[in-house]
């Protein structure tokens, strides 16, 4: 019944939705990352973004990260819902819940998953400028290593 | 026999290439190395590409040595900046 | 307009509201933490909670740690939101949103909040137990400074 | 001249209290801890109240010592338990 709980979307992101469908009965925190656009950025006024994303690989990417983050930390569940498309300031781009039995352990699971994200999942940015032009964000090269396959 | 392998680009490599997707016909014991050499050399776009991009092979992270198979989805990765 | 950022109330929390009324054009990232009654403590089957506050107090304490918080983070608007009355497993006994330009200080200041709220605000709780009966949760003794006055 | 304060009793407090509120007339010079003396012999069940509970005088914790003005509201809390 319920939607992937990793997921690219071009909808607006439902922190209350999110935040339901991720808490269990054992849970007794939950810990919810809102990443949003800024009006600036390295000064410059910021009218608005376009994500892109590599939307199958970044679902797969966003599962992993996750459950490398419950293995470490023994969390509940976790979701991660990326947007993609154009996003006016102030709207979110990203969503990350934690929910954990104690607090503690959701604070640092919730801090990995959103490093972890910025280094490895498959989406990109291009700034729109309120004077004007636009220009893709300078990311992080993911580390690929030798002999994985 | 040869293959035929999918490239997806994206971002900034989509700018180079002009194009999400090209299909590309390869030896049958070619590599990722193999792919962005072709690649550079076949479309003048895509010349600037880096020589050792980071690329994906069916949607996992992939050195450069990885050997391809016919039908092999090879996406071309970017900087990524999520978030 | 707006209501006070922090506040002691019998409705249900709603998230996606609290993000809304917090976030600045300015911020970048927002963290929300969401406490929630768990169905065990201790072993036991808890059924619901009945949580009380002194409420005016406690208003007046959670607008102190979050200006301890943003004094020492650096960070956006605080808004701190506990429930009073019963509450059933699952259903939110506290929110806290903490708004910045960037995520690490979100992070620091949520945790501080939290952790504080717990030490020094008055608000207590009464488990209620699948197998019948309800306990005062033992708390903490708030720090008393000599000399304060 | 006598003063009248507020004391305010919450949870477990409250209980041994049997009133969430109660007015207790003090001499003029009175403090924190005059009035807990004064609570634990009026009240059987708040003899049971700790002799140096943790104080709120007008919202803010307050220290035994402190001088009580008419008027004042004192809250009694016990150990918090929010979140």
């Amino acid at each position: 019944m319920a939607a992937s709980p990793f997921r690219v979307t071009r909808d607006p992101i439902d922190a209350a939705a999110l935040l339901r469908e991720t808490v269990a009965p054992s849970d007794g925190a939950a810990l919810l990352f809102w990443g949003v656009v800024r009006n600036e950025h390295g000064g410059r006024a910021v009218s608005h973004l376009e994500y892109e994303a590599y939307a199958s690989m970044a679902e797969a990417k966003l599962r992993e990260i996750a459950g490398e983050a419950r293995e470490r930390w023994g969390t509940g569940e976790i979701a991660v819902v990326h947007r993609v498309g154009r996003l006016e300031v102030g709207e979110a781009s990203v969503a990350i819940v934690v929910a954990s039995p104690h607090r503690a352990e959701a604070y640092e699971a919730s801090r990995y998953v959103i490093e972890q994200l910025k280094r490895r999942v498959p989406v990109w940015k291009r700034e729109g400028y309120v004077d004007g032009g636009a220009e893709w964000v300078p990311g992080f090269t993911p580390a690929v290593e030798e002999g994985v396959r | 026999m040869p293959m035929t392998v999918r490239s997806l680009f994206f971002a900034t490599y989509r700018d180079l290439a002009g194009a999400d997707e090209l299909l590309v016909e390869l030896p049958a014991t070619a590599t990722v190395e193999d792919l962005v050499r072709e690649l550079r050399a076949a479309r003048s776009g895509l010349a600037a590409l880096p020589p050792a991009p980071a690329v994906a092979v069916n949607l996992e992270y992939a050195p450069l040595s990885t050997r391809l198979s016919d039908g092999d989805e090879v996406a071309f990765i970017p900087p990524v900046a999520g978030g």
